[in-house]
């Protein structure tokens, strides 16, 4: 079904045909996608959209059917993703890195080759490759904020992180850092690791419910929000701690639900768009057809980061607009969003 | 004549016990009645996850089931779709998934009997195949509702601010009981877990005992998926993987012989719960992540070194 | 007298299924990816399969004693943890040296702690190892707290693409350790490995060192793992605390599909490297393949089921044969 | 080079049952010594603690006059003493060669073994032997591939390949067919000519007598006696062995034959059943009668028994009591009351670490409901136990806790319990001391005057002879000869046995 032929594609000499495809500004083009953990929905969701913008491409004649490289696997397993897709000729690899350095020396290759180097999620600094991401700090530190704010600048918080060694996890640990480095009352009188995994999440926040009297605050990320509200809920303490939500359909739900025995409940929800994949591929897009990216917009630790603005921040006061969003949305759905194509033509000189 | 011996089971009840202790001392207001529920009610859900790998290791020849967790996620997504939040889909959505579990585990005791595949890459296989057919299965898609009922009789208190979930495992204890003391099945399993050629030669059909074994492993797993599911209320798709390996170490701490044979599920109950205490403990106590894993991995040691030592070459 | 010769066969060629499924592999490849044994593909392919082939290799010696190492993903986190916190992109040869011996070290240090535990305390492999893979994680993410840390360049340059002859390093290597195996496996002390696998009691009545044979084998393992890290740090340039993790069941079932019995006495190294080049073909050949995205996994572990359940069917079709 | 071996006082616990008591030997270079007693009387213990396999709780080894402790296997090796293990101590994956040179192989440039010379050298060890074992055990055979008699001489050649200057034969010939026997008789003159010490543990008063100069008899745990074979009878040796207990050395002598009606349906009718070793054999056993199966050992027997009881597949027809039957499951024929009693108790016949309890119901839970009746249980295998006269802690004990002969009781009543109506024995007194012999020869007189219908394998031609109505000799997978009645004679059954010896002999041991 898929109309890439390994025959035209895997022919005998890939790397002229890369080549060719990296000056020539006609399509149609070949995008690889390297997707190392399948182990979420929000990569499916990530995956989704990326069929869904490439399938607009299909119909300019633009692109071919994606190549998608899909599998739970390790950073060796990824480089092979890679590999094959390079062996395959691909014009561009749109990647969601799972390791921030491993991949590099590969993903040098690839665009050394002249193929378009995407990477999306999460940042890298491979040279050549240009990514295209949220600021995860800066995510980190907008929900920090509130939550700072909403305990009067003073307190006991506990910090629930995900995966301890993660870039991720480690960007988004350093905004809040930064963010706590201003409220000197503020005490961190736990932190532990859920592995952004709900159940694990609500397990830690029982056991921290259970042994810390007196939580002023749960400050936490992603999936694991909802375990740590549930244990919330469970435990029902005389007087709730202050946490952090996320964006998710299924803790929208839950705040909606808390709401309706306690109306005075607040939380904050930053939204993680999975379509960071699609506006990646917009940006290699642009880039196929000749685009050179604007030096004086990259940002990130080594200038080669091209930021999407989060689409929107949920808090109280629009809690019941994107509630009606996703009010019958299955829990797993993030409220989503990606550039156009003019957005990803202005990253363009 | 003999020295006072401790049955395993009981020695890790003691420990529990004694870990419990041990945290109030470390970590002042870890010891209530609050916490214990929370810690029992945690250890329920290793425990009843356990139940189907007491079995697997009982029935010997290096029986394992890797595939426990692939099976406690699938079941819970199973049930997460079925039920959509209707109470009334509970008992049919639980049905179904019970008969999944009990498939696959069928598979898994087919590819062990038949074709004479080690259990650790049997199972390790089939839990890549269970994941696989969930991605297909859902497309990735995780779409459903749990039901407010089972989070009722799960999760919240129930009866004297005991949750439902305890007395089930209770419950599924005194079930392991009768069936691996007062049934044929249980009988033969010791049997065939202690020698094969023996067990055959009185009469036992080993293939169809083992092939039970790892059926009622699935199926036992998918009702851990279940109960799960009512705890979490919604599902991802790795809910279960993280139960896997403690799933081995819960039996294991719990006294049963990995060799196959000799053990009890109140051993794996009180390994549950000697697990479950490691870790509240190990978040108690504010610790560095990398220290707390070492003091995890000493302590498993220090606790295999008690009773999980095998025979002497020489005596 | 037929049942004998099979035997006989399979206890002189336990590579020769292996073998086959390679050949298929292969040729399923081929068809698929014409440009498979172009030396740039060649090479992309055994530099990424060969931290893998390494790390079987310790897990086959410990297999073939009767043991089993669920550690050893974690040692080549903590070994690979010490590679890049100490190494420059432009540390000198000597310097290189130096820190290699250490990583090397620490591998053996780990696999001595595995040997101790189930030689001399008599644990039980499986879960043993499963704790002190807590130890070992945890010491890695206190050496690297997070992902970083480089390798130097010029030996990671030639890891990653030097050829001799042709062709790639990784193929060099690989022979290198099934020769190193063939002698090992020539000496009393290779005897003694699978004597021990195979009946520790009466190895032991024999006045074979059961203990330090045992806690060699881990040793050995564990001296493995280190060099299936610094494999994987020149493939990566980079660390990881838990980049090794996810090597261990791989490792496991590359060893069973080589041919190598998991109960011990029986198997070598050979068979576990084919296994590991088998499990890479499959990924292969499911990206080329276009297997639609949701269908990969499964796919994948079915192939892999079916590879494993390839000597058991043999023998069901004969003995159907047979009756 | 000589040797001068003494064990003085051996204490050896085993969390808490005392196996050796006190136990003393002494053996010189250039004699036998037989070491009698009792199953559980702790030879085996002692010889392990010689060859430095078990550490002694208490008491001292001499070697040459002077205190020696091995820390291993390893320290007695070197010293010149080695065994052969009643269990064996052979890798079943290894060659003949590899198991025979484990741990001395031939070395060159001492680091890699030497594999032609292992092999030549291992050839001139096979010669030994050669004539009474078939061609197919070469040097290269996995020794898992071999039949358990080949197996021990194996284990005797390993041992004798350490050129020793000790060399303990723990019930080396229990599994050996008489050819076999008396080669290694021969061969064990010849090393005790060399100036090689011996001991020689063994359960047949014949061989003893055959081989040994002295004996020493140990009587649970303790050494009671010694005694030169030249001045001892049989009759001494027993009561010595048993201690003040009443002798139950002789064999019981059954009536004369009963009286079986002919013209009812037999029990167990046999017709051209192939299967394994077993090539073509017809037969029909009745109830109420006892037939044996006697010829060399390995010529079909335990394959015949095995595929009755349908545990290998077979070819031909079987009835039981005129209908026909085809198990492809023992539990089939379990449940047409057919039992079996195999010959290796430990590795077929008991489930070691489970209770003795488990071990008697074991075929029979399936009668106790859901969920099991176990007070019935409990009380059913009780009676069996008091009936037997098993001599046990309790029904929850295990049953590794029991002595040899305690243990086949054990097998034996839970195959009682069942009431069978065609019992199947594989050699069940071997390695079974004399009182407990007593007591099954009995038991199985017993049931046979029940109308049991009984076929009965033995390596002992005494048993065959006081036991059996009828016993029919096998060679080589196909019955030979029948013996009843007046023909019934030791002389006809050796003959019968040896008959067959010569003819395979020129065919070269075609039976494997
Ligand atoms: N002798 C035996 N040893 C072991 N298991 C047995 C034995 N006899 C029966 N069983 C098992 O006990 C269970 C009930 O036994 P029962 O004798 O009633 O079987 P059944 O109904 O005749 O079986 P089937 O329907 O297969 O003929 C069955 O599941 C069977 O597997
Ligand atoms: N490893 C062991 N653990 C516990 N008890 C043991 C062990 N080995 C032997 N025994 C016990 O020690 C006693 C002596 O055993 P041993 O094997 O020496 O007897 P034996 O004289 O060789 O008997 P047999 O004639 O049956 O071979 C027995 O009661 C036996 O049950
Ligand atoms: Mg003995
Ligand atoms: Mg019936």
């Amino acid at each position: 079904a898929a109309p890439v032929a390994p025959s035209e594609e895997a022919g005998s000499d890939t790397a002229e045909t890369s080549e060719e495809a990296g000056d020539a500004a006609s399509g149609p083009f070949t995008i690889g996608v390297s997707n190392n953990f399948v182990g979420s929905e929000w990569r499916t969701q990530m995956i989704q959209d990326l069929e869904e913008v490439n399938a607009e491409f299909m119909d300019q004649g633009l692109t071919n059917e994606l190549v998608i490289e899909n599998a739970d696997t390790d950073a060796q397993g990824q480089i092979q993703q890679i590999q094959n897709l390079m062996n395959r000729g691909v014009d561009a690899i749109i990647i969601n890195p799972g390791d921030v350095n491993a991949l590099n020396p590969t993903l040098e290759e690839a665009t050394a080759e002249g193929i378009i180097v995407i990477a999306v999620d999460q940042e890298i600094c491979a040279e050549g490759v240009y990514n295209v991401v949220i600021d995860q700090k800066e995510w980190a530190k907008t929900s920090a904020q509130w939550v700072a704010e909403a305990m009067g600048g003073q307190g006991d918080l506990v910090l629930i992180e995900g995966f301890v060694g993660h870039p991720a996890n480690e960007a988004r640990m350093a905004g809040v850092d930064e963010v706590l480095a201003d409220y000197p009352d503020i005490t961190v009188v736990g932190r532990d690791t859920g592995g952004w995994d709900q159940a694990t999440g609500q397990q830690v926040a029982s056991d921290f419910l259970a042994s810390l009297p007196n939580i002023d605050a749960i400050w936490t990320q992603d999936g694991m929000a909802e375990g740590v509200l549930r244990a919330v809920q469970t435990a029902n303490p005389d007087e709730w701690p202050v946490v952090s939500g996320e964006a998710r359909a299924g803790y929208l739900q839950l705040w909606n639900e808390v709401l309706t025995e306690r109306p005075d409940f607040t939380t904050v929800g930053v939204v993680n768009p999975p379509g960071v994949g699609a506006s990646g591929l917009r940006v290699a897009i642009e880039m196929l057809q000749g685009g050179q990216v604007d030096e004086a917009q990259l940002a990130g630790s080594c200038g080669n980061s091209l930021y999407v603005p989060v689409p929107y921040v949920v808090t109280s006061d629009n809690f019941a607009e994107y509630y009606a969003e996703v009010e019958d949305k299955p829990a797993s759905y993030v409220n989503d969003g990606f550039i156009t194509q003019e957005d990803a033509a202005a990253f363009m000189q | 004549m003999k020295k006072v011996q401790l049955s395993p089971p009981l020695l890790a009840l003691l420990l529990a016990i004694a870990l419990f202790l041990l945290g109030g001392v470390l970590a002042p207001g870890f010891v209530n009645v609050e916490q214990a529920i929370n810690i029992v009610r945690l250890s329920a859900f290793l425990g009843i996850i356990a139940a189907g790998q007491t079995l697997v290791i009982l029935s010997g020849g290096e029986g394992i089931d890797l595939s426990i967790g692939a099976i406690v996620t699938l079941s819970a997504i199973l049930v997460f779709r079925i039920v959509d939040g209707q109470n009334g889909m509970v008992l049919p959505a639980l049905a179904v998934a019970l008969l999944t579990g009990f498939l696959f585990g069928a598979i898994n005791g087919l590819g062990i009997t038949a074709l004479g595949i080690p259990p650790l890459v049997m199972t390790l296989g089939m839990a890549g195949v269970v994941q696989g057919s969930i991605l297909v299965l859902t497309q990735g898609q995780l779409v459903g509702k749990a039901a407010p009922i089972m989070s009722t009789l799960i999760s919240r208190p129930l009866v004297l601010g005991i949750p439902g979930v305890i007395f089930i495992w209770l419950a599924l204890g005194a079930v392991m009981w009768l069936l691996l003391e007062r049934t044929a099945y249980g009988k033969h399993l010791f049997a065939v877990g202690v020698n094969r050629t023996a067990s055959r030669l009185s009469g036992v059909r080993v293939p169809r005992t083992v092939l039970i074994t790892y059926a009622l492993s699935g199926l036992l797993s998918a009702f851990g998926g279940f109960m799960l599911l009512g705890f979490t209320q919604n599902v991802f798709l790795s809910l279960g993987e993280r139960w896997l390996f403690p799933s081995v170490a819960a039996v294991v701490v719990g006294g049963t012989i990995l060799a196959g044979g000799k053990g009890s599920y109140w051993g794996t109950m009180a390994g549950a719960l000697v697990l479950t205490l490691i870790s509240s403990l190990l978040t108690a106590v504010q610790l560095p992540e990398a220290a707390r894993q070492i003091i995890l991995g000493v302590t498993l040691l220090v606790l295999l070194s008690v009773y999980g030592r095998q025979r002497a070459l020489r005596e | 007298m037929s049942r004998f010769d099979f035997r006989r066969l399979n206890a002189r060629h336990p590579y020769l299924l292996a073998l086959l499924l390679l050949a298929l592999a292969l040729a399923v490849n081929y068809l698929l990816q014409p440009n498979l044994f172009q030396s740039r593909v060649l090479n992309s392919n055994m530099r990424t399969f060969l931290p893998l082939m390494i790390l079987a290799a310790g897990q086959t010696i410990v297999i073939i004693t009767g043991g089993i190492d669920l550690s050893v993903g974690a040692i080549v986190s903590l070994a690979a943890a010490v590679l890049v916190t100490n190494l420059s992109p432009d540390a000198a040869a000597g310097q290189i040296a130096l820190i290699v011996l250490a990583a090397a070290g620490v591998g053996m240090a780990a696999g001595a702690l595995n040997g101790f535990c189930v030689a001399f305390l008599r644990l039980q492999p499986i879960v043993t190892t499963y704790a002190t893979s807590f130890i070992f994680s945890g010491l890695a993410l206190w050496i690297l707290p997070r992902p970083g840390g480089s390798m130097p360049q010029q030996l990671a340059r030639t890891y990653r693409s030097a050829a001799p002859l042709g062709l790639p390093l990784g193929i060099y290597i690989a022979i290198l350790l099934i020769i190193g195996w063939t002698f090992l496996r020539s000496t009393r002390f290779g005897t003694y490995l699978v004597a021990v696998g195979g009946r520790p009691d009466a190895a032991y009545a024999s006045g074979v060192p059961v203990t330090w044979v045992r806690f060699a084998s881990y040793v050995l393992a564990g001296l493995l793992a280190a060099f299936s890290a610094l494999a994987l740090t020149l493939l990566t340039s980079s660390g990881d605390p838990r980049m090794g993790d996810a090597m261990t069941l791989d490792s496991i079932v590359a060893v069973v599909l080589g041919g190598t019995r998991l109960s011990g006495g029986q198997g070598g190294v050979a068979g576990s490297i084919i296994g590991v080049a088998i499990l890479g073909l499959i990924r292969n050949i499911i990206s080329f393949a276009n297997v639609p995205t949701w269908w990969q996994t499964l796919v994948d572990a079915l192939i892999i089921i079916t590879a494993l359940a390839a000597p058991g069917l043999v023998r069901l079709l004969r003995s159907r044969r047979q009756a | 080079m000589s040797i001068s071996l003494t064990a003085r006082h051996i204490v050896k616990r085993f969390s808490g049952v005392v196996a050796l008591a006190e136990g003393d030997l002494t053996v010189d270079g250039g004699e036998v010594v037989a070491l009698l007693g009792a199953n559980g009387s702790g030879k085996s213990t002692l010889a392990k603690i010689i060859t430095g396999v078990l550490a002694p709780d208490e008491g001292r080894l001499e070697v040459d006059g002077q205190a020696v402790t091995f820390s291993s296997p390893q320290g007695a090796i070197r010293r010149g003493i080695t065994a052969v293990y009643q269990e064996l101590s052979l890798i079943p994956d290894m060659t003949v060669t590899e198991n025979i040179w484990l741990n001395h192989e031939p070395m060159r440039w001492s680091v890699r073994v030497d594999r032609t010379q292992a092999r030549r050298r291992t050839e001139e060890l096979l010669a030994l032997f050669q004539g009474a074992v078939s061609p197919a055990l070469m040097p290269e055979t996995p020794v898992a591939a071999l039949p358990p008699d080949e197996k021990q001489i194996v284990e005797i050649l390993k041992a004798l390949s350490r050129e020793p200057l000790l060399m303990i034969l723990d019930e080396a010939t229990a599994s050996l067919d008489a050819r076999q026997v008396s080669r290694l008789f021969k061969l064990m003159d010849a090393w005790k000519a060399d100036g090689m010490a011996l001991v020689f543990v063994s359960h047949r008063m014949e061989e003893i007598f055959r081989v040994a100069d002295r004996a020493v008899v140990l009587r649970n745990g303790r050494t009671v006696g010694e005694r030169a074979m030249s001045d001892v009878t049989e009759r001494d040796l027993v009561t010595l062995m048993v201690g003040d207990e009443p002798s139950a050395a002789a064999v019981a002598q059954p009536d004369a034959a009963q009286p079986v009606d002919p013209s009812a349906r037999p029990r167990l009718q046999i017709d051209r059943l192939r299967s394994g070793r077993v090539h073509d054999v017809s037969l029909a056993v009745h109830d109420g009668e006892l037939v044996g199966l006697g010829g060399l050992r390995g010529q079909g027997q335990d394959d015949l028994l095995l595929a009755v009881f349908g545990a290998l597949p077979f070819t031909g027809k079987m009835a039981l009591a005129g209908e026909e039957v085809k198990f492809n499951h023992p539990r089939q024929a379990v449940k047409r009351d057919v039992a079996y009693v195999p010959g290796e108790r430990g590795s077929q016949g008991l489930l070691l670490i489970r209770s003795i309890l488990e071990n008697f119901q074991l075929p029979s839970w399936v009668r106790y409901g859901t969920p099991l009746k176990m007070g019935q249980a409990r009380q059913d295998a009780a009676q069996m136990g008091a009936s037997l006269r098993l001599v046990m802690a309790s029904l929850d004990a295990p049953v590794s806790s029991l002595s040899g002969g305690n243990a086949q009781k054990v097998v034996l009543g839970k195959w009682l319990l069942r009431e069978p109506r065609l019992l199947l024995l594989n050699d069940p007194t071997k390695g079974v001391d004399v009182g407990a012999k007593a007591e099954i020869y009995q038991l199985l007189e017993d049931l046979r005057r029940a109308g049991t219908a009984i076929l009965f394998y033995s390596s002992e031609d005494e048993e065959l002879l006081n036991l059996c109505d009828r016993v029919l000799v096998m060679q080589d997978g196909r019955i030979t000869a029948e013996l009843s009645g007046v023909s019934l004679q030791k002389e006809n059954l050796v003959a019968a046995s040896m008959g067959a010896v010569e003819q395979a002999g020129d065919q070269g041991g075609s039976s494997s």
